[in-house]
C-alpha cells in the first residue's frame, strides 16, 4: 500500500514535469508545424547556463537566466533557420531541428566534460511526508511549478489576442492572417515559450533525487516524447493528460517491475514507448486530437 | 541497355588492364629491420612510433574520451622528452568511436596498419568486438573497461581488477568491519550492461561466500533517477547497496537514501566526479557512500599521483584534472614498459608488444593504481582494490581508507570464476 | 548515348576496378557508404515517395545483420545459432527483415506523419530492449561476431583470398564489389519502383490521401506496402553491414543511425533514388574521412586539449551542413548530379504546402 | 424517363451541428450532361464528395445502375465506373504529365511490387497498354506536347485539363467535374466544354459537373440540379431553370420559401 502510495506521488510530480515538457512541444508544434527535436538541446544549455550563471550570482538569477537563454535559443533556432529555410515542409524541417539539437549538444557537452555541475538550488535533498508517502521537497516544488505553469499557460491561451492566434493559426492561416495577426510574431513566440518550458522542467530533472547537470540530461527529452504525442500533438490538454500518464506508467514500472521478473525486469525504460505503440495503433492521432480530415 | 554496354566494356576492358600494375600487387607493406637493428612493424618508423586511441570523442560522453587522450599524451610527453622508446618519439592518433563498438570497428580498420598498439578508454566491450581482428594483426588494446569478459581476449589488457572481484572485495570490507553479517541483505542496482552484469555477478559470489542475501534491481542506463530502485531495496530490508552503475544513479541513490533517513552503505566503483561529490548530494554521499576503486584517489600522497599532478597543473591551463586523466596516465605507462621491452628485444612489431606485456611481469603503479601483472594470459592482472571514503573537501572528492588490499573472498570467488590461473 | 550514361557507364567502371588500389581504410568505407546507400534507398521510398517518416530504419538494418548471423552462425555456449548455409542465411536475414517491415506495417497503414516518426523511434528503444534481454540469441550487450558469408562455395572472406590479376582480394575487397553488386540491384528494382505504377501511386498517396482514394488507389495499403519494402531494403544492407564489421552490437543499431539515414536521403533530396545513394556516400564518409586527415587540418586542436579537435569539427561539419542543406539547397544532391549530367527537366516548384489540415469536430 | 445511372436519395451530410446537405435526391439519365449549380456555400462539393464516398452520410443512398454505392469503400469507387476531378487541384508536381495520366488507370491495372521492381513482362505490357490509353486521351485534350512535363512547371490550364484527362484515362462510365472551368477565360471555357461534349460521344460518357459560369452550364447540360443551403430548389431541362423565379431569386438572394408560393402559381397558370 505505502509503495503505492509513494509510486502514485512519484508519478504524478515526474508526469507533470513531463507535461510540462510536452506542453513546449505542442506549444511549437501548433504554431509552425515542427515537431521540435532540438527540445534536449534547448533543455540542456539553458540548464548549463543556470549553473554556471549561480556559481556567482546565485541560484534565482541563474535559474532566470537559464530560462531567458532557454528561450533565446529556441527564438534564434525559429528566427535564423526555421523562417530563412526556403522549404516549408513540415518534415524536412523537422529534421532541420535534429541537427540543430546535435550540434547544440556537442558543444554544450564538450563544454561540460566529464563534470557533473551543481545547480545550488537552496532545497537541496529535503523530503516531506505526508502520511506513508515520502517525496522529495523539490519534486513537490516541481509539481507546483508545474501546475502553476501550465494554468498560467491555459489562460494566456484562452484569455488573450496571442492566445487566440495560437489557436486559429494552426487551423487556418488565412483567417488568422484576417484577424490581423502577425503569424512571424505567434511562432516566435511560441518557440520563446516552448525552449523556456524545456529548461524548466530540466531545472527541476537537473535537481534532487538526480545528481546535477550532466550531457545526458538532454536524453530526457526524448522521454517526454511519447507523452506529447499520445495525447495528440496539437492538443494542450492532451500534453497534460499525456505527461501525468507517462510519469505514472513509469513510476508504476520502476515500482513494481522486480516483481514482473523476465522479460519486464527493467521495463521502466520503455514503458512510455510500449505505452505509445498501444495508444496510436488504437489511435492514431492521439487520444484528444480531433479526427484530421484533409479538405480537397 | 545496348548502348550502354557499349561504352561500359572498353572502359572495363582498360581498367582491368591498368589494374595489372596496381601498387596493390606487391604486398610489402610494414615490416623491415631499421638501421639501428630493431625489427619493425605497423606503427614504426625510424623515428617514431604511433599508438592509436578509440575513444569516445564527441557527444554526452565525449569528455571521458578528451580527458583520456590528455592523460596518455601526458605520460608520453614526459617519454619524449626523456628521449622516447627505442630513440623513437611516441605519437598519438586519436579517433572518435562515438561509444559504439561497431564504430570502433571501422576506425580501427582506417588505423590498424599504422600504429603499434592500440589505447581503448571506452566503458564498454570494444575488445571483444576487435578480437579476431587483433589477433590477426598481431596487436594489443589496452581497454579502458574492468568487464570481467575481457579476460577472454588475450589481445586485451584491462589495466585494473574486474568489476566483480572489485565488488567482492568492497563487501568483503563491509563485513570486516561489521557491518554486514551472515544473513544479512544486499541490494544490487545495476545497469543491464557490462558494468551492470559483472558486478551482480561479483556480487552473488560474495554473497554465497559470506552467507548473506542478495535483492538485485535494474535501472535504466540512461536513468538517473533511483528513488524506485532504493524504496523497493529498503523494502527488502537491504542493509548495503551495490551499484553497478555510473556516477549519477550512485549520487541519486544516497540522495533518496538520506532523504528518506534509509540507514544504509552504498557501495559503488568510483566513478564519481569531485563535482558529484561537491554539489548538492554531498552530505548524503559522505554519509552513505564507500567507493571501491583500481586507482587511488588525487588525495593519496604516492609519489606517482604527486608527479602526475605536477605534471597536469604544468600543462593544463587551469583545467580541473579528472578520473580519466588518470587513467590514459595509467595505461600509459603500462603501455610504455611493454614498448621498452620490446625495444630491448629488438623487435618493435605489434605482435612482439603485445608478447611483452608478458614478459615484463609484475608492473607496479607506485601507488597510482593497483599492481598489474599480465604473465598469464587469461587471468585477471589484479585482484586488489582500493577502498575509498568520499570526501568532499579531499582532492579528487575521496580520500583512502585501505588499500590497495586483495581480500580472501576475492581470491577465492577469482579461483571459482578461473581468473587464476 | 546521353551524357548521363556516359558518366554512370565510367562511375561504374572505376567502381569496379577500385579495389585493386583502395587500402582496407578506403574499402571498409566503400563498402559501408554502398550498404547505407542501399539502406537510403529504401528509406526514400518511405520517406521521400510515400511521405511516411519513419524513424525505426535502424531496426530493420539491424534485423537484417541479426538475422543474418543467427541464421548462419553454430550455437555455441555464447549463443544460439542455426548454422545454415550462409548464402541462405543472407537471404533469410532479409526475408526476416521484410517480416518485420510486414509485421509492423499497419502502424504506417494507420499513423500518419510526424505520429508516425515518434511512433517509429519508439520501436528503435523498444528493439534495443529486447535484445539486450534475449542475450542468448543477440549475445546481449556485446553482441556477435558475424561468419563469413560463402556463396555456392565461394567464400567471400578471408579464409580463401582470391587472386585477381597478382592483386590479392581479401574480404574487403570481395565485400566491395558485393556491396556494389547489391547496390545496382537495389537502384535498379527502386527506380523502376518509383517510376511504375506503385511508385506514381505512392506519389499521389503524399500529395493527397482523398486524391488518391478517389484514383482507386488503397491508401492504407500502399503506405503499409512502402513501409514492408523500406524494411526489405534495410535488412539486405543490415547483411552488408554485419559483414563489412564483421562484429554488431546493439548500440550500432540505434537512434543516432535511424537519423543519419534520414539526414542521407534528405541531404540527397527526398524521394530521390540517386540522391539517397550520393547523401548515403556523404554522409557516411564526411566524419571518418575528416578524423583520418586531421591532423592536415589547420586552426585545430588536438585531441585532449581541451578545445574543439577534428573529431567534434566533424559533427559541427555534419550539423552545418545539414542545416544548410535543408535550409537553402533545394533538391539536395540530387539536383546537383542533376546539372552534372546535363540538363533534362525543369525542377518542380517548391510550393508552400496549402493549409490542407483542418480539426473537424 | 430512363432507368438513371446515377441516382442521389435523400442525401444528408452533417459537420458537427451544421447541416450541409439536407434530403437532396436527384437522377442522372445515361448519356447526359448533367450540371449542378447554385450559389456559393449551397452543398455542391459537398454533394460530390458525399456521393463520391468522402463524407460519411447521415442519411439518403446513392445508387449507380441501381446498386448501392455508398457502402463501396472510397477507394474501390472508380472501379464502379465514377471518375471525379476536384475543385482544388490534386496532382502531385514532381510528376510528369504522362506518370499523372498513367495514375488514372490505376485501378486497371495489377502490377505489384515486385513485377515492377525487376520489370517483369506482364507489367511492361501493362505499361504499354496504359501508355496507348495516355497518349489517345492526352491528344483529345491538347496535352500531347507536355506528357514529359513535370505538372509543377505547367500553367494553370493545362494543370486543370491535365486533372480531367486523368480522370478519363480510367475510362468511366460517369465523370463528375468539379468546377472544370473556374479560372479559365470565356474561350478557353468554350473550349474545354466542347471537348468535354466530344468525349461524351466518344466515349458513351455520362457527365455530372458542378460550375459556376452559368453560360457554360446552359450551353452544354441536358439536365440541371440546382442546391441552395444544401437542398435541391429546382431540377429540370436548362431553359426551364432559366426562367424559374425560384432560382433567379436564389441566386439575386431571396428566400426560396417566399418565392415558392409565387411558382405554384406560375405553375398552375402554365
Amino acid at each position: 500500500m505505502d509503495s503505492l502510495l509513494n509510486a502514485l506521488a512519484s508519478g504524478l510530480s515526474l508526469g507533470a514535469l513531463y507535461a510540462v515538457m510536452a506542453l513546449g512541444f505542442v506549444v511549437i508544434y501548433r504554431a509552425t508545424g515542427v515537431l521540435n527535436f532540438a527540445h534536449g538541446a534547448f533543455l540542456l544549455v539553458g540548464v548549463y547556463v543556470a549553473s554556471v550563471v549561480s556559481e556567482s550570482h546565485g541560484y534565482l538569477v541563474g535559474v532566470v537566466a537559464g530560462l531567458l537563454t532557454g528561450a533565446l535559443v529556441a527564438v534564434v533556432a525559429e528566427t535564423v533557420f526555421l523562417r530563412n529555410s526556403r522549404t516549408h515542409d513540415h518534415v524536412t524541417l523537422t529534421i532541420l531541428t535534429l541537427g540543430l539539437n546535435l550540434l547544440v549538444v556537442t558543444e554544450v557537452s564538450r563544454r561540460i566534460g566529464t563534470e557533473t555541475l551543481p545547480l545550488r538550488d537552496p532545497i537541496g535533498n529535503d523530503v516531506v511526508e505526508i502520511g506513508a508517502i515520502t517525496m522529495p521537497t523539490v519534486r513537490l516544488i516541481a509539481l507546483v511549478v508545474a501546475v502553476l505553469a501550465i494554468t498560467v499557460f491555459l489562460l494566456l491561451f484562452r484569455f488573450t489576442s496571442w492566445g487566440l492566434a495560437m489557436r486559429v493559426s494552426n487551423q487556418d492561416g488565412e483567417v488568422a492572417a484576417l484577424m490581423g495577426v502577425r503569424l512571424s510574431v505567434v511562432s516566435w513566440t511560441s518557440w520563446a515559450i516552448g525552449g523556456a518550458l524545456a529548461v524548466l522542467s530540466g531545472l527541476f530533472l537537473a535537481s534532487f533525487p538526480t545528481p546535477g547537470v550532466t550531457p545526458a540530461l538532454a536524453d530526457t527529452a526524448f522521454r517526454a516524447f511519447p507523452a506529447a504525442v499520445i495525447g495528440g500533438l496539437g492538443s494542450v490538454g492532451g500534453a497534460l493528460v499525456g505527461g501525468v500518464m507517462l510519469g505514472m506508467v513509469e513510476a508504476f514500472a520502476a515500482t513494481y517491475e522486480g516483481s514482473l521478473g523476465g522479460w519486464a525486469h527493467n521495463l521502466s525504460g520503455i514503458s512510455a514507448w510500449v505505452l505509445l505503440l498501444v495508444v496510436l495503433l488504437l489511435r492514431p492521432q492521439g487520444l484528444f486530437s480531433a479526427k484530421q480530415v484533409q479538405r480537397v | 541497355m545496348k548502348s550502354f554496354v557499349k561504352a561500359v566494356a572498353p572502359a572495363l576492358a582498360l581498367g582491368l588492364a591498368v589494374s595489372a600494375c596496381s601498387s596493390k600487387a606487391d604486398d610489402s607493406s610494414g615490416g623491415g629491420v631499421g638501421a639501428d637493428g630493431v625489427k619493425t612493424g605497423a606503427g614504426v618508423t625510424k623515428d617514431s612510433i604511433t599508438l592509436a586511441a578509440l575513444v569516445p570523442l564527441s557527444g554526452p560522453i565525449g569528455g571521458l574520451g578528451q580527458d583520456g587522450v590528455a592523460g596518455v599524451k601526458l605520460y608520453f610527453d614526459k617519454v619524449n622528452a626523456d628521449g622516447g622508446v627505442c630513440d623513437r618519439t611516441i605519437a598519438i592518433e586519436a579517433r572518435d568511436n562515438k561509444y559504439n563498438s561497431q564504430e570502433t570497428m571501422t576506425q580501427y580498420t582506417g588505423l590498424s596498419g599504422d600504429v603499434a598498439a592500440v589505447a581503448n578508454l571506452s566503458p564498454g566491450t570494444d575488445a571483444i568486438t576487435l578480437e579476431s581482428r587483433l589477433k590477426k594483426d598481431g596487436l594489443a588494446v589496452m581497454a579502458g573497461s574492468y568487464d570481467p569478459l575481457l579476460l577472454a581476449v588475450h589481445q586485451a589488457f584491462m589495466p585494473g581488477t574486474p568489476y566483480d572481484v572489485e565488488a567482492v572485495n568492497g563487501i568483503s570490507h563491509l563485513v570486516d568491519e561489521g557491518t554486514l553479517a551472515k544473513g544479512d541483505t544486499i541490494g544490487v542496482i545495476a545497469y543491464p550492461n557490462g558494468i551492470g552484469e559483472a558486478v551482480t555477478k561479483g556480487v552473488d559470489g560474495a554473497a554465497e561466500h559470506f552467507g548473506l542475501k542478495v535483492e538485485h534491481t535494474k535501472i535504466d542506463s540512461t536513468a538517473t533517477d533511483a528513488t524506485a530502485q532504493v524504496n523497493t531495496l529498503k523494502r527488502a530490508g537491504a542493509k548495503v547497496i551495490v551499484m553497478g552503475t555510473a556516477g549519477g544513479p550512485t549520487v541519486s541513490a544516497a540522495s533518496v537514501a538520506a532523504a528518506s533517513g534509509y540507514d544504509v552503505t552504498i557501495l559503488a566503483t568510483n566513478l564519481l566526479s569531485q563535482g558529484d561529490v561537491q554539489g548538492a548530494a554531498k552530505e548524503a554521499i559522505v554519509d552513505h557512500v564507500l567507493l571501491t576503486s583500481n586507482s587511488a584517489p588525487f588525495s593519496s600522497d604516492a609519489p606517482a599521483v604527486q608527479e602526475l599532478l605536477a605534471a597536469w597543473e604544468k600543462q593544463a591551463d587551469g583545467r580541473p584534472i579528472t578520473a580519466p586523466v588518470a587513467a590514459g596516465y595509467l595505461m600509459a605507462g603500462v603501455l610504455h614498459k611493454a614498448l621498452q621491452q620490446a625495444c630491448d628485444d629488438g623487435d618493435l612489431t605489434p605482435q612482439s608488444i603485445t608478447d611483452s606485456m608478458a614478459k615484463v611481469g609484475k608492473i607496479e603503479t607506485d601507488g597510482l593504481g593497483v599492481d598489474l601483472d599480465y604473465s598469464t594470459p587469461g587471468a585477471a592482472p589484479s585482484l586488489a582494490s582500493f577502498i575509498l571514503k568520499p570526501d568532499p573537501a579531499a582532492e579528487g572528492g575521496a580520500v583512502i581508507v585501505t588499500g590497495p588490499e586483495e581480500s580472501d573472498a576475492a581470491a577465492a570467488y577469482a579461483e571459482s570464476q578461473g581468473y587464476v590461473k | 548515348m546521353s551524357r548521363s550514361r556516359v558518366l554512370v557507364g565510367a562511375l561504374l567502371v572505376v567502381l569496379l576496378i577500385a579495389p585493386y588500389y583502395l587500402d582496407g581504410f578506403w574499402l571498409q568505407l566503400g563498402a559501408l557508404a554502398m550498404a547505407a546507400g542501399v539502406a537510403a534507398i529504401g528509406l526514400t521510398l518511405l520517406v521521400g515517395v510515400a511521405g511516411q517518416i519513419s524513424l525505426a530504419h535502424a531496426v530493420f538494418v539491424g534485423i537484417g545483420a541479426y538475422g543474418y548471423i543467427v541464421l548462419a552462425s553454430d550455437s555455441s555456449d555464447l549463443a544460439w545459432g542455426l548454422g545454415w548455409p550462409p548464402a541462405l542465411a543472407a537471404l533469410g536475414g532479409i526475408g526476416l527483415a521484410a517480416l518485420g517491415g510486414l509485421v509492423l506495417s499497419p502502424l504506417s497503414g494507420r499513423v500518419n506523419g510526424l505520429y508516425l516518426a515518434v511512433v517509429t523511434i519508439g520501436l528503435v528503444f523498444i528493439w534495443q530492449h529486447v535484445l539486450q534481454e534475449v542475450g542468448g540469441i543477440s549475445g546481449g550487450y556485446v553482441g556477435r561476431s558475424v561468419p563469413e558469408l560463402d556463396v555456392l562455395g565461394v567464400n567471400l572472406g578471408d579464409t580463401e583470398p582470391w587472386v585477381v590479376a597478382q592483386v590479392p582480394f581479401g574480404a574487403a575487397e570481395k565485400l566491395w564489389w558485393l556491396g556494389l553488386l547489391v547496390l545496382v540491384v537495389a537502384y535498379v528494382t527502386a527506380r523502376n519502383v518509383v517510376r511504375g505504377r506503385p511508385g506514381i501511386a505512392l506519389a499521389m498517396v503524399k500529395e493527397s490521401e482523398i486524391g488518391a482514394s478517389a484514383l482507386g488507389i488503397d491508401v492504407r495499403r500502399g503506405r503499409a506496402a512502402a513501409f514492408f519494402l523500406a524494411a526489405l531494403y534495410a535488412g539486405a544492407a543490415g547483411v552488408l553491414v554485419a559483414l563489412t564489421t564483421q562484429f554488431v552490437t546493439p548500440q550500432g543499431f540505434g537512434f543516432q543511425l535511424s537519423t543519419d539515414y534520414l539526414v542521407m536521403i534528405i541531404i540527397g533530396g527526398l524521394g530521390s533514388v540517386r540522391g539517397a545513394v550520393a547523401g548515403a556516400v556523404f554522409v557516411t564518409a564526411l566524419p571518418r574521412v575528416l578524423g583520418q586527415y586531421a591532423d592536415r587540418l589547420p586552426f585545430l586542436s588536438q585531441v585532449g586539449e581541451g578545445g574543439i579537435d577534428a573529431n567534434v569539427m566533424s559533427v559541427f561539419i555534419y550539423c552545418a551542413l545539414l542545416i544548410v542543406v535543408i535550409m537553402f539547397a533545394r533538391g539536395g544532391l540530387d539536383r546537383a548530379l542533376g546539372l552534372l549530367a546535363g540538363p533534362r527537366r525543369r525542377p518542380a516548384p517548391d510550393r508552400a504546402p496549402e493549409p490542407v489540415l483542418a480539426e473537424v469536430a | 424517363m430512363v432507368e438513371p445511372i446515377l441516382q442521389a436519395e435523400g442525401l444528408t451530410v452533417r459537420f458537427g451541428g451544421v447541416v450541409a446537405l439536407d434530403d437532396v435526391s436527384f437522377a442522372v439519365a445515361p448519356g447526359s450532361i448533367h450540371a449542378v449549380i447554385g450559389p456559393n456555400g449551397a452543398g455542391k462539393s459537398t454533394c460530390f464528395n458525399a456521393m463520391t464516398g468522402l463524407y460519411p452520410l447521415a442519411a439518403g443512398t446513392v445508387r449507380m445502375s441501381g446498386e448501392r454505392l455508398d457502402r463501396v469503400p472510397r477507394h474501390r469507387i472508380v472501379r464502379r465506373g465514377v471518375a471525379r476531378t476536384f475543385q482544388n487541384l490534386v496532382l502531385p508536381d514532381a510528376l510528369t504529365v504522362a506518370d499523372v495520366l498513367r495514375l488514372g488507370r490505376h485501378h486497371r491495372t495489377r502490377a505489384g511490387l515486385l513485377a515492377t521492381a525487376l520489370a517483369l513482362p506482364a507489367a511492361r505490357r501493362e505499361r504499354r497498354t496504359d501508355d496507348d490509353v495516355v497518349r489517345s486521351v492526352a491528344e483529345i485534350l491538347g496535352l500531347e506536347g507536355h506528357l514529359d512535363d513535370p505538372v509543377g512547371v505547367l500553367p494553370y490550364g493545362l494543370r486543370k485539363k491535365t486533372e480531367i484527362a486523368r480522370a478519363l484515362c480510367a475510362e468511366p462510365e460517369v465523370l463528375l467535374l468539379d468546377e472544370p472551368v473556374a479560372g479559365m477565360n470565356d474561350a478557353e471555357s468554350r473550349a474545354l466544354g466542347e471537348r468535354i461534349r466530344e468525349c461524351r460521344e466518344q466515349f458513351g460518357l455520362t457527365v455530372l459537373l458542378v460550375e459556376h459560369d452559368m453560360e457554360l452550364v446552359m450551353s452544354l447540360s441536358d439536365h440541371v440540379t440546382v442546391l441552395q443551403s444544401g437542398r435541391v430548389i429546382a431540377d429540370d431541362r436548362p431553359e426551364r431553370i432559366q426562367q424559374d423565379p425560384v432560382v433567379i431569386a436564389a441566386y439575386l438572394g431571396a428566400d426560396p420559401a417566399e418565392v415558392r408560393d409565387g411558382r405554384e402559381e406560375v405553375v398552375s397558370r402554365g
